[in-house]
């Protein structure tokens, strides 16, 4: 849900319109001379980017680490014990097992040690070492994301746009609600209301990823699992009733993702094609005689982006705070509903590894982001 | 050769006061005039009323413990409302209007701790950064970046495990963890303010860098901040009810919007002659938190079509 | 000399959140065919409004209430004018950038930041001068396609003739019909009467239907990736563009117009300014301060540069400023504006030996002069706020001569001496 | 705003065109159970699915030690002897041939040598012979395992006396010869010397830990190779490494086809079962958290079976096209201990510590006046009655109702405000009376039955008194796990489930002081510990009969805890379910042969 993600946003689109990027590593340079190619200082901007990246992970392991470390050894072994009847003793020599004891430097080498040798240790929550659990959930989450992300981006895009050019019409206030109740609603209740109403009340779009028969048919044999995706196995096998069950059964969880957060892009659009549509360069389009469609087109949108898509990197943190949530209401076993479990569990290996992976993913979008940033807006030379 | 001169020492017989007064003399004017901050208004005090009147509209059973829902039995079925449960009750019991009243207790605790505490954090390390920037600047930054890398619903979810279920350990994780963003926009406000002629010229008469910033820098800098603050007191009581809806809050019993409506996940169908029977589970504690984080987001979104200097004056 | 554009009294408001600002308070101003017209006052006394009202860009919350803006100089009609405030959107976007056009202050924020040199001069191109675009292109390919070339290269080639050939052939049938439905449309305006409405409506209707001209070329040309084709076409374009800045004393035109404006030098950028508003050679040119913050050199080189095209391509310069030099150096008539009214309109050797409105004398007096030794004087008080102007003649709270009428009526603008037009109540007949 | 309308209209559009695309997939839930009733229409006949919501933890015999582990390993996995129908007492032979007795001459020496004549021609998955070295290797192997936290303890117990391969430090104890002479094959049977004699060494033999594995296939997988100097390397294994965590080659009715971890366990009939064909070919445990999916999902025939928890029988039980098994008596019971050693050392639960209102100190329930006093202000009916929805039955002590030995005459303390206020006024020399008291009661969150339980006990306690003040926390498992294994509690609630039918399983863990409810209680009475061992080891039943009376009462008499109530379950499975027979023992899921499909 939106947890975070406003908090962000806001102080991004608010105030820090002028500045590109959240890292503060992209600069806006006024180059008088054209001959300079920037190929070159492109590339070592990646690289230092890069290398950032790394920098940033290692904070983020060590700083999580030890946060985790703040927790007694007692609590963390919880995650193998898995009934009351476990005499203490016995508790004892668990902690002894996994060397909870020892103190964290120690404990934080030991695991950055077996990362490098590829081990990344036994999740008790997905009852799979971490790697086998992450290939299970991750595709389900990627899927929704595939499905949900486009959507949540050209809902917003296009509401947005329509309700800064129909400013003070029916439609802008329309718009302008429809964005502020999207974002103040709870993700989770949201959820439960449509799955109330739809699954509940009309007994369609049950929650889960696919329906009895068609997980038969998936994990029977005579299907050949190859990215995981369900909509695009089904698609690869030629099974297009499974096709369809899957998007049967992604359609609410993507609702429920759009409405949320395409609200927030709808504001940012709204507001930034508002001050872009103010500007002296609008007048000159029209002195040229452009028509409006032209100007709203060609002049104003590509300027009125350039704040939506510093804001995006962040909106995507929103949206995995939001897979969390939506993941456990749909009941979609992906990374949002393995975190929560993990995180409710103490799941040490599972935190860490989940965490460095939404780091990982989070930096490399906002690289990402700085790249299209600079491809829009020539202004901005990266290096 | 032109008349600029002229026009020039007109403007100097303008208002001589604190640049920004007028200004915001200016936008509260223009506040006002927006339905949108009234609605947004009427909804928080609606809320204030109950928080304030609580003890009134819902005497509580236990004077010691006023948050712990009252309850007639044991009952686990939910009983639809009633003349003595106007909304119902949850799950054994617990009656529903009651938990809604002392709930707004608990979000406005919630909201306004967060949001005071991370802005106080916030002023100090932003102006930090940005006011001496240099070493310390990377440094506030870097660690705010790290911050941002990570989950926050996730790390969230860990912490409060840690520290142990319950409002308070919800209130200080959200602390821990929302820090970087007020101090960012602190940061930029003030690189800001800092190179603004009177600043420098304050520098160049050699006033203190503590007076600077204090006497200078901070009141121009701070009214940003506080508006983020008054746009996020909704979003924080957002994070804090799916923090309890997942597990975290208060124990079910007591009275916390978000532990209300995870009670109702297992009434979400109905039995068979009426599908829907539960509705009343799932809808009004889920409602309260959309009204109320609604009524504060009414409120900052008017504020920073205000205060925001690219929607100034449209 | 023939009348080229005239403004009947023309009120334009801003509605604000601070109140309606009275912007223009009746203004009523002529340009003559071939005349270099100047527009003169303090900042924020209307002038840009007022132009950008004759051009019906004024943007939110700015509003034309009432007034005319009539035109002299298309074929259609010379002796009535066409009252183009009257006229659809679509003529009137026919009309900017082509007749008449408009070059700005602030070359560096009137030019769009994301798009290139070539890109922005050439729309003017695109807008007006398409038809022809399209025939030189299709030309292009023809000389190419005649000697050899790869046969799949060929294919395309073809292929992107018949696309440019049905767009030139829908193009022309529209600007016919457009033209011919605008005209019926505008007579219709002046009476009405039943069933003139309803032809109206019909009328309207009509116009609707062609503007979405012809649904296969417009999807090929917005859809992405399928729209490559248009690069061809581009090309044509972009061959004027460098032509264009080259005749406009650009240096290496062909480097600039791939770049984007941030890289340009500012007298460089008011260069691609005007470029842009004179890629189909206006009638007229409205020149709103060009030469403001631009250093002095470089105001000079602007000022020739027009002066010269005023000779060479437009016939008449509607010259914008708050510098009296400059309007003594260019300009033939002037207009004096103050507070959104015209306070005083005459030749411009008239207007300097002879100011007749106490405002225009006060302007006079404040201009340093070389052999000066007093202090500079210059006029007591503020300029007003618009949302509630000083009732009667704007100008009376700062006025040395103010009489007890003065905040009562507005004074009218009456021809005080022939060709010399002033509007205060000293010149009235109305003095008691 | 029209085209934000025409969007939904086209969403809903298109909802309503999938529902009627995939009527027979997802059909509106009102009609779901009748048409199939009507219809006679039998979803997937040959596949039983069970679904459930507890996650399957490991599927190595040695390991598993919860109810879903189990009830899988039972379906893929053989012991010697099981359970008949629904017995507790009686047995019927498996791998063996013939079920050891001191009348058949296979229980010698005192009863501390049993003999188990192995049984011919049984095959594994793999193909492989059943062979008497098969079946030591695996009593063998299990015992070198032996997991943390797994049930091998009860097999150490007779064997060897201990409770483990391992002494406090972690250091292995347990030798080859230890094994050797425990464990011995003589020709076509099966040998065990027990340490002394121990009555309940047969029930034990049928617990899932004791499954007979494929030796050679174990090895193959990398498992003990038999030799001393292999045992260190397999011993104690870390979660998810257990050999035979994920793999399976048993002589069971049914093989593993699949396990999808976290979400469902898939099995295929074994062809060449020793025993009678099952009917069902292919059977799948399917974990379904969800209570509201799962609910639907059985209505609608999508799963065979469906757990169902007490709080939801009674809305259950009108839902048509069900077969439902009511109140069965589990082997299990509940109960609150009081902790009458409770660790005070920064101990947030107990306040100040001391007996000054503002908290409790350490040896609080120490005083037979609190233990009293508390239990009578217990409320038995409502609880029953509200929080349990009836579906338990009151129980006095620990040994419940299907044990033997059990004592029907004896009742638990009644409701009594007026008893428990003059016990409290007695107890601590009145201090307790004028100072009052504030601790917490402590239960792992989403435990709703302990939470309203302890609440309403809390509730009728403080109303006594209103200087008597107790706060119910729910703490997050791995808190709970902590304090649990901190002493940190001061009242337990407990829930045991029986590993074998015999009332020393009850008796040792609530009143044993080594136990491990009493040894985290600090209750100790020499007295009762020498009666239970004396139990334990006592051949003859009379005696064995008169020990157990004995410890029942003594239980009441030292008020140890509230007895709460031995849970009867309901069991729901769809109508067409055929053939399901009820065990107070039974893992869920249960064993997959005993069913058959159809009207």
């Amino acid at each position: 849900m939106q947890a975070g993600a406003p908090f962000l946003l806001d102080g991004a689109c608010c105030f820090q319109h002028n500045n590109p990027s959240h890292h503060g590593c992209i600069y806006v340079i006024k180059s008088s001379s054209f001959q300079e190619s920037n190929h070159l200082s492109l590339l070592n901007y990646i690289i230092r980017r890069l290398l950032f990246m790394i920098l940033v992970l290692f904070g983020v392991s060590l700083l999580v680490f030890s946060v985790l470390m703040l927790i007694p050894p007692g609590m963390r072994v919880a995650a193998y014990v898995t009934s009351e009847k476990i005499p203490p003793d016995q508790i004892e020599a668990m902690i002894k097992l996994y060397g909870l004891n020892d103190p964290a430097p120690v404990q934080y080498f030991r695991w950055l040690a077996k990362i490098f040798r590829g081990d990344l240790g036994f999740s008790a929550t997905a009852e799979a070492p971490v790697l086998d659990g992450f290939k299970r959930y991750f595709p389900v989450t990627l899927e929704l994301v595939l499905y949900s992300t486009p959507l949540i981006i050209l809902v917003g895009i296009w509401l947005g746009t329509v309700g800064a050019i129909k400013k003070d019409r029916p439609a802008d206030h329309a718009i302008r609600i429809l964005a502020i109740v999207g974002y103040s609603l709870p993700t989770f209740w949201l959820g439960l209301l449509l799955l109330m109403f739809f699954y509940g009340f009309l007994g369609i779009f049950p929650p889960g990823t696919l329906s009895v028969e068609a997980n038969e048919v998936v994990f029977g044999s005579g299907w050949n699992r190859i990215t995981g995706l369900l909509t695009i196995d089904a698609i690869i096998n030629w099974r297009w009733d499974i096709f369809l069950d899957a998007l049967y059964h992604i359609a609410l969880p993507t609702i429920n993702l759009v409405i949320l957060d395409s609200a927030l892009i709808m504001r940012l659009m709204r507001s930034s094609m508002l001050e872009a549509l103010g500007q002296d360069y609008v007048r000159t389009a029209l002195a040229k005689g452009a028509p409006n469609r032209v100007v709203y087109q060609t002049h104003v949108r590509r300027n009125a982006l350039l704040p939506v898509i510093t804001i995006s990197g962040v909106l995507f943190a929103g949206l995995m705070a939001g897979m969390v949530i939506t993941e456990t209401i749909f009941v979609r076993k992906g990374i949002g509903w393995w975190m929560a479990r993990a995180a409710l569990q103490l799941d040490v290996p599972a935190i860490m590894f989940n965490v460095l992976f939404l780091g990982l993913i989070f930096v490399g979008v906002n690289l990402i982001v700085d790249l299209i940033y600079a491809a829009i807006d020539p202004r901005v030379r990266l290096g | 050769m032109s008349t600029e001169v002229l026009t020039e020492d007109m403007k100097t017989q303008g208002p001589s006061r604190h640049p920004g007064w007028s200004e915001f003399v200016f936008s509260m004017k223009r506040l006002f005039k927006n339905p949108l901050t009234i609605i947004g208004l009427a909804i928080i005090l609606f809320f204030v009323f109950l928080a304030i009147f609580a003890p009134i509209l819902a005497p509580p059973p236990r004077a010691h413990d006023p948050f712990l829902m009252p309850h007639k039995g044991w009952q686990i079925q939910p009983s639809p409302p009633s003349a003595e449960n106007p909304l119902g009750t949850l799950p054994s019991q617990y009656d529903i209007l009651y938990g809604v009243i002392w709930g707004t207790r608990n979000a406005f605790r919630i909201g306004i701790a967060v949001v005071a505490a991370n802005l106080l954090v916030g002023l100090i390390l932003g102006s930090i950064a940005g006011y001496f920037g240099g070493i310390l600047d990377e440094i506030v930054m870097r660690i705010a970046d790290i911050f941002y890398a990570i989950p926050i619903l996730v790390m969230a979810m860990a912490l409060v495990v840690a520290i142990g279920r319950g409002l308070s350990s919800v209130v200080v994780v959200l602390i821990i963890l929302n820090w970087p963003t007020y101090t960012r926009v602190v940061r930029s406000e003030i690189l800001v303010v800092r190179n603004m002629d009177y600043i420098l010229a304050a520098r160049a008469s050699g006033a203190s860098h503590l007076r600077i910033l204090f006497k200078h820098v901070l009141p121009n800098s701070i009214f940003s901040a506080i508006i983020v603050a008054s746009m996020n007191v909704g979003v924080t009581v957002l994070i804090a009810a799916a923090l309890s809806f997942l597990g975290l809050g208060s124990d079910s019993g007591y009275a916390d919007w978000g532990a209300m409506v995870a009670t109702c996940r297992n009434y979400i169908v109905g039995p068979a002659e009426n599908r829907l029977a539960y509705w009343y589970l799932v809808f009004i504690p889920g409602f309260t938190i959309a009204l109320f984080v609604l009524g504060w987001n009414l409120l900052g979104d008017a504020v920073r079509d205000v205060f925001d200097p690219r929607m100034r004056r449209r | 000399m023939e009348k080229l554009i005239e403004t009947q009294d023309l009120y334009t408001d801003f509605f604000t959140f601070e109140g309606v600002v009275k912007a223009l308070n009746g203004v009523s101003v002529i340009v003559n065919e071939g005349e270099t017209y100047g527009l003169v006052g303090e900042s924020g006394c209307g002038k840009s409004v007022t132009v950008r009202s004759m051009m019906r860009i004024v943007q939110t919350p700015g509003k034309i209430v009432d007034g005319k803006v009539v035109i002299f100089f298309r074929a259609e009609d010379r002796s009535r004018g066409i009252d183009i405030l009257r006229r659809s959107e679509t003529y009137m976007t026919s009309l900017r950038g082509d007749s008449i056009s408009m070059i700005f202050q602030e070359a560096s924020t009137s030019l769009n930041p994301v798009l290139s040199i070539g890109f922005q001069v050439g729309e003017s191109f695109n807008f007006h001068r398409r038809a022809q675009m399209l025939e030189e292109t299709i030309k292009d390919l023809n000389k190419e396609l005649s000697n050899r070339v790869f046969f799949l290269t060929r294919g395309w080639k073809v292929l992107q003739k018949a696309v440019f050939r049905r767009e030139l052939a829908v193009l022309q049938s529209y600007e016919s019909e457009i033209d011919h439905v605008d005209h019926e449309l505008y007579e219709i305006e002046n009476q009405n009467d039943k069933e003139s409405l309803h032809r109206k409506v019909l009328l309207n209707r009509r116009r609707d239907r062609l503007r979405e001209k012809s649904f296969l070329v417009e999807f090929l040309k917005r859809f992405p990736f399928i729209s490559y084709y248009q690069r061809r076409q581009a090309k044509t374009v972009r061959r004027h563009v460098v032509k264009l800045l080259r005749s406009l004393g650009v240096s290496n035109p062909d480097r600039v117009v791939d770049c984007h404006p941030h890289e340009l030098s500012g007298g460089m950028q008011q260069r691609i300014v005007i470029a842009i508003a004179l890629a189909c050679h206006p009638v007229l040119l409205i020149a709103d301060e060009p030469t403001s913050n631009l250093d002095v050199t470089i105001q000079a080189q602007i000022v020739d540069l027009i002066k010269q095209l005023k000779q060479t391509i437009i016939s008449s310069v509607l010259f914008i400023t708050h510098d009296l030099g400059l309007v003594a150096e260019i300009c033939d008539r002037a207009s004096v504006m103050y507070a959104g009214d015209i306070s005083e309109t005459a030749e411009v050797r008239e207007i300097f030996h002879n100011p007749l409105h106490p405002y225009t004398q006060g302007l006079l007096r404040s201009v340093p002069k070389v052999e000066q030794a007093d202090k500079l004087n210059t006029i007591p008080g503020t300029v007003p706020a618009l949302i509630n102007p000083p009732s009667g003649c704007r100008f009376h709270p700062r006025c040395p001569s103010k009489m007890d009428v003065c905040p009562q009526e507005k004074p009218p603008l009456i021809e005080h001496s022939p060709g010399h037009w002033v509007a205060c109540h000293l010149y009235t007949d109305g003095m008691k | 705003m029209k085209k934000i309308l025409v969007l939904l209209m086209v969403l809903a559009v298109a909802a309503t065109a999938f529902a009627g695309g995939k009527g027979e997939e997802a059909p509106a839930v009102e009609e779901a159970p009748k048409k199939v009733v009507e219809e006679k229409v039998i979803k997937n006949p040959d596949t039983f699915i069970w679904s459930s919501y507890g996650t399957v933890d490991s599927l190595d015999p040695a390991k598993a030690y919860d109810n879903a582990s189990g009830g899988c390993i039972y379906n893929i996995y053989e012991t010697l002897m099981y359970f008949k129908g629904s017995s507790t007492e009686e047995l019927e032979a498996q791998l063996t041939t013939q079920i050891p007795s001191v009348a058949n001459g296979l229980i010698t020496n005192g009863g501390k040598t049993y003999r188990f004549p192995i049984s011919k021609g049984v095959k594994f998955h793999s193909g492989n012979e059943l062979t008497p070295e098969v079946v030591a290797y695996s009593f063998k192997r299990h015992l070198v395992t032996d997991p943390d936290g797994g049930p091998m303890w009860m097999v150490f117990e007779p064997l060897f006396g201990t409770y483990g391969s391992r002494d406090g430090d972690g250091n292995i104890v347990l030798t080859m010869d230890m094994l050797d002479k425990a464990i011995q094959v003589q020709g076509d049977s099966v040998v065990f010397n027990l340490a002394q004699s121990f009555a309940p060494f047969l029930s034990i033999l049928t617990y899932n830990c004791v499954s007979v594995i494929d030796k050679d296939f174990a090895i193959a997988n990398g498992d003990w190779n038999g030799t001393a100097a292999d045992i260190a390397r397999v011993n104690g294994p870390e979660e998810g490494k257990e050999p035979l965590y994920e793999i399976a080659s048993g002589t069971g009715p049914y093989k593993l086809a699949r396990w999808d971890k976290g979400n469902e366990v898939v099995f295929e009939r074994f062809e060449d079962y020793w025993g009678p064909k099952p009917a069902i070919a292919r059977a799948i445990y399917r974990i379904v958290e969800e209570w509201s999916t799962r609910k639907l999902m059985l209505l609608q025939g999508d799963v065979d079976r469906g757990r169902v928890d007490p709080m939801y029988f009674e809305e259950m039980r009108k839902e048509p096209g069900l077969k439902v098994y009511q109140k069965n008596a589990r082997l299990a019971n509940a109960g609150i201990n009081y902790n009458m050693k409770i660790t005070s050392v920064d101990n947030p639960a107990i306040g100040s510590g001391k007996l000054d209102g503002r908290g409790i100190p350490a040896d609080f329930f120490s005083d037979k006046d609190v233990r009293l006093g508390f239990t009578y202000a217990f409320d038995f009916e409502t609880m029953l009655r509200e929080i349990v929805k009836g579906n338990g039955i009151p129980a006095a002590t620990p040994i419940c109702s299907g044990l033997p030995f059990f004592n029907p005459q004896l009742k638990g303390y009644p409701f009594d405000l007026k008893k428990a206020e003059e016990h409290l006024k007695k107890a601590w020399g009145g201090k307790l009376w004028q100072n009052g008291f504030e601790f917490d009661m402590l239960f792992n969150t989403g435990n709703e039955v302990r939470e309203q339980t302890l609440k309403m006990m809390a509730e009728n306690v403080t109303s006594l008194n209103p200087k008597f003040k107790i706060n119910v926390r729910g703490v997050e498992w791995a808190t709970y796990v902590d304090m649990q294994r901190q002493r940190l509690m001061p009242v337990y609630y407990i829930g045991w489930g029986a590993d074998y039918p015999d009332p020393h399983n009850f008796a040792y863990p609530y009143q044993h002081s080594q136990g491990l409810f009493a040894s985290r209680t600090g209750y100790n009475n020499p007295e009762v510990d020498k009666l239970i061992e004396e139990g334990a080891t006592e051949a003859d039943p009379a005696k064995r009969k008169a020990i157990y009376y004995k410890l029942q009462d003594m239980w009441l008499e030292d008020v140890i805890g509230i007895m709460l109530y031995q849970p009867v379950d309901d069991f729901y499975f769809k109508d067409w379910v055929k053939g399901f027979v009820f065990h107070p023992m039974q893992n869920d899921p249960v064993m997959f042969k005993q069913f058959s499909k159809g009207y």
